[in-house]
């Protein structure tokens, strides 16, 4: 089947900033993400869980793919809200189908 | 009641893998916050609004205003936080926590101890005004503040204000037949889920704790404690200037001495992004409202209704 | 009741997080089915089959074939939608909302109005023949369907009508006898659970007000008024012909006029999925549920009373 | 009750979609340990506790540690079950279900029939001993066991053993008091928690039963109705020894003929990975617990009561 | 430690839709796979989130890793499902242990 | 954007081993991970979903974003939780920003 070369950005960001990422992202041009829960996780701040919490606490992954051109300007949007937070991003070479979408 | 927290805390300090689904515990918060706020509503329609609900609003803000101030300078005095987590802290215990508040109402109303329905209202006032005042005090230190339209928004309609002052405005609207309609949810079973509700605070506190070791300085300890005593002072004093009941009065020094612990977290984190959220929450959470929970609403309780007499 | 939808409308149009946890509003309506089942089943029971019960039944599932083809008459008048959409459309108003069901069940025991019990099951009869209606129409228009025995089959075990059918026949088996022990559960906290469920739709449906700005034209929003008036009179009608009490009149109303936006939506996914799901969803929770609520339900149960008389 | 189970299993061999989210499943299980515990403890408080509590713990031991004998030797001889497999099938058997617990209680009570109210406790001593023994047939066999202190730490402070002491220690400590303050949310809503709580389980028990064909043998059915006979009868002799009520009777029955399908599968996976785990989970959840639930539980009633005399 | 190449292939998919995905693959062969939950995303049918839903509604996750010849039998059976629905496909390269698994 | 070369690795796993693999991983040094809820899947032992279930069923999902040089470390403390159980382990070349971090 016929596949096309893409990134896959995977952003792990604290939920409180969820929407200023997502409002950054669609500022930017970048409407295709999908965002999956995240149970909990360690870094540099420590080790954290999602049990039992009530707040806006904890972490989400947000997912996108998009044509390698743009990258450069997801990632500028990206960071401009990520920049002074807890999280981190990583950009992966993958293939899509259906090429029209991105 | 209490000893559902404490068998949280021991669960979870002794690394038992016992735990709440977290949408369990949202959902808990939820109908805690619901039945509040109505029955607070309810009692309003019942006794109408006496003059001292806008005394009581006002000293409940003035509170959270100026509550901060005093915790930044304990905290800069006793401990080695930088001004930005200490602020951030200070933002913390202006603020209120609702749980205790609601332990406190139903301490309270177990010893028949009558309270003044708004103080729902004062509670939800009380969330936000502490914000400013800690981010005044980081801009005066030189660091960036995040502070935007958006952000207030977020605060002024977060979650659990919005819940409070609507069911609360429910509760007004509906009164006593209302009431008549859905006490069996709002009454009934109140009590038991609180239960259960503080079992996990229980949980979330002890695993607090236990990943705390090391962040949290004896210095930082000790305010965890004396900070909410100072509080219920501050509070007390302002109920007595306004005139409040002595369940009132025991309601205004438990919300002064209690620390935020969902509200105020998720503003920091948008707002102060480099301060340490651990060590707000660990004190808030893991000292202050265990202190709060155990010694800290009987004693309110007593000494309110010692001075203002029943 | 209303006021918690009212304010569940409200925070999110205002665009406060307040939100509820999906598995907590599916546990919610989950016990809402359950309870409205099972009380259904008791009072079965309790009375008997009257002979109308087929007829009911009937004259439910014809109103759920031929609704459709009114609204997608309507819809291809007064609005651009394609033949797809609105077919997609016409399948939800067809069928039947089973939180308004519940709600006017509600509404007519706060006025003392008695009911027939079987009137759930004629609400669960009503869910799925609007779809074949709405399919028959997209298949005539030439566009291709999805439609196997595999979705027939999902159709109809889908979670709320087995629950729902289930609950009534374990309340039919075990009459007053099951009700006497399980009261406290299904009847005392019902309004309670339904109020912070309809907190949660009111969320869910100002969210996706607020996210249709563009996908709705006027036209759809005046469809969204219109047809339930158009439903409650063809199911009035019928409950005339059949012979139902003024309590099951309203109840027969309230289903012709309300739209799903569980069974059919997850459908037509399955079945048109090149059809926009966001209009559907949009006029049956945004527009039409509102309505049914606010002055729907009062206007059928007032209406159904005058006319078939206390 | 039963019913609601009936309806699960039907719902879920038939392919119906209906599911309870998983929050929800163990919010309702910790609302069950939390009443059923805090229930055994206040009648505790309340009669005091006769010589037999430490017989009954004794004899609740010993049979959790000796029943895996028994299931071991019937698996080695009725199946074709490897070592491993058999083992991992006999740590279910020798441990407990609380729910099938929960249920035989509330069968008791709606006969009237009293019980000793710690056999909670009882039930809490019986999850681990059966797992010991498990470990100790592999190791004989030469197969490598994964057993450290950590693990030993996670079985005896898992969850609902430290739940279910700790709201009995709760209720034994409150007593009466304590019940009279929450008694409308741990005894009232307590059938019909109970009630969805089963449906949730026929719907995962009849999953379980759906995916496994093919991975149970016929001899394998057998043993999961035998062997719940042969746990009755021996939990019969334990109780007649220490001389039980004919309801504490009936539970010592339960307790034996009742198989774990949350704390021992958990341990197994850890322990003894190589396992296959659905062996054991088809049986203890597919056909023991249905058994008991519909054949078991009235038959150690009647039993118990027929041969200890009402 | 050995590692083989093989191929993650994620596929973001409405849930209504899941049972039929997977029993595609199933029948492709493809017997191993994982699905995670999604709480929201966007896309050219616009945003949308989990919360509060009760119904079927929302996307989930699917992901599989294969042998890369099994790459072409997997993306045919799930196009077949996927085809006229929204939701994304895309196949990353990567490395797997224990490759007598997959 | 500046990126680096990392790796991600994704480890599928039973429940009730999360907290010892999280602990080896910790020891091997690495302080940084991400888990992820899994609602089901299927593989050698059978289909399965978390719906409904009380305990500690199923598998989560573990993301592990390290420096290259560091994955054989990691790889072997892994390995060494994960070997007799089942579950999948995947390596995947990324790119991250903020390098710093890993
Ligand atoms: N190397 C990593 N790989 C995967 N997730 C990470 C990594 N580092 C940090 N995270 C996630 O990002 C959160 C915040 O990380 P940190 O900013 O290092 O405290 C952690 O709790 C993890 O959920
Ligand atoms: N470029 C993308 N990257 C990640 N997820 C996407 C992307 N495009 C679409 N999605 C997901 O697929 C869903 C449907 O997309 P669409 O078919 O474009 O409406 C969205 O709601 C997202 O969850
Ligand atoms: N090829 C695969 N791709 C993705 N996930 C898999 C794969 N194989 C196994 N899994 C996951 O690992 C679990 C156990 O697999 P297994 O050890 O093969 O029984 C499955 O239930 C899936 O969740
Ligand atoms: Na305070
Ligand atoms: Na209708
Ligand atoms: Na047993």
């Amino acid at each position: 089947m016929q596949t096309h070369a893409a990134k896959r950005v995977e952003i792990i960001i604290e939920a409180p900033m969820e929407s200023r990422l997502t409002d950054a992202l669609e500022n930017a041009g970048v409407t295709g993400f999908t965002v999956l829960p995240v149970l909990g996780g360690s870094g540099r701040s420590g080790r954290w869980t999602r049990e039992g919490q009530v707040g806006r606490a904890g972490m989400v992954a947000v997912i996108c793919l998009i044509r390698p051109d743009r990258l450069d300007a997801l990632l500028d949007a990206a960071f401009g809200v990520v920049e002074r937070h807890i999280g981190v991003v990583s950009v992966t070479d993958t293939q899509v189908v259906r090429a029209e979408r991105f | 009641m209490i000893l559902s927290f404490v068998l949280g805390l021991f669960a979870s300090i002794a690394r038992s893998e016992l735990s709440v689904p977290e949408a369990a515990a949202k959902m808990m918060s939820l109908y805690l916050l619901f039945a509040i706020g109505f029955k607070g509503g309810v009692a309003v329609a019942g006794h109408g609004i006496d003059g001292h609900l806008l005394a009581a609003m006002a000293g409940g803000i003035a509170l959270s205003f100026l509550l901060p101030f005093l915790a930044f300078a304990l905290l800069r005095m006793s401990t080695g936080l930088s001004a930005l987590d200490a602020a951030a802290v200070a933002a913390h215990y202006g603020s209120i926590s609702i749980v205790t508040f609601v332990t406190a109402t139903s301490v309270l109303s177990a010893q028949g101890i009558a309270s003044e329905g708004y103080m729902v209202a004062v509670a939800a006032a009380m969330e936000a005004p502490a914000i400013v005042s800690a981010l005044w005090l980081v801009a005066r230190s030189g660091a960036g503040v995040r502070m935007d339209a958006r952000l207030w928004h977020e605060i002024l309609l977060n979650g659990s204000i919005v819940l409070l002052v609507g069911a609360f405005l429910i509760g007004a609207v509906t009164g006593e037949a209302g009431m008549d309609r859905i006490s069996a949810f709002v009454v009934a079973p109140f009590q038991g889920v609180l239960c259960l509700f503080l079992l996990d605070m229980g949980l979330v506190a002890g695993r607090g704790l236990r990943d705390a070791r090391g962040v949290i300085s004896l210095g930082a300890v000790v305010f965890g404690v004396v900070m909410p005593i100072l509080g219920a002072v501050a509070g007390l004093a302002v109920a007595l200037i306004i005139g409040l009941s002595p369940g009132g009065a025991a309601l205004m020094m438990t919300l002064a001495a209690s620390a935020s612990y969902i509200a105020v977290p998720a503003a920091m984190r948008v707002a102060l992004p480099e301060a340490n959220p651990s060590i707000s929450l660990t004190l808030s959470l893991g000292i202050t409202f265990p202190f709060n929970l155990t010694v800290g609403i009987p004693t309110y309780v007593a000494v309110a209704t010692a001075i203002i007499g029943g």
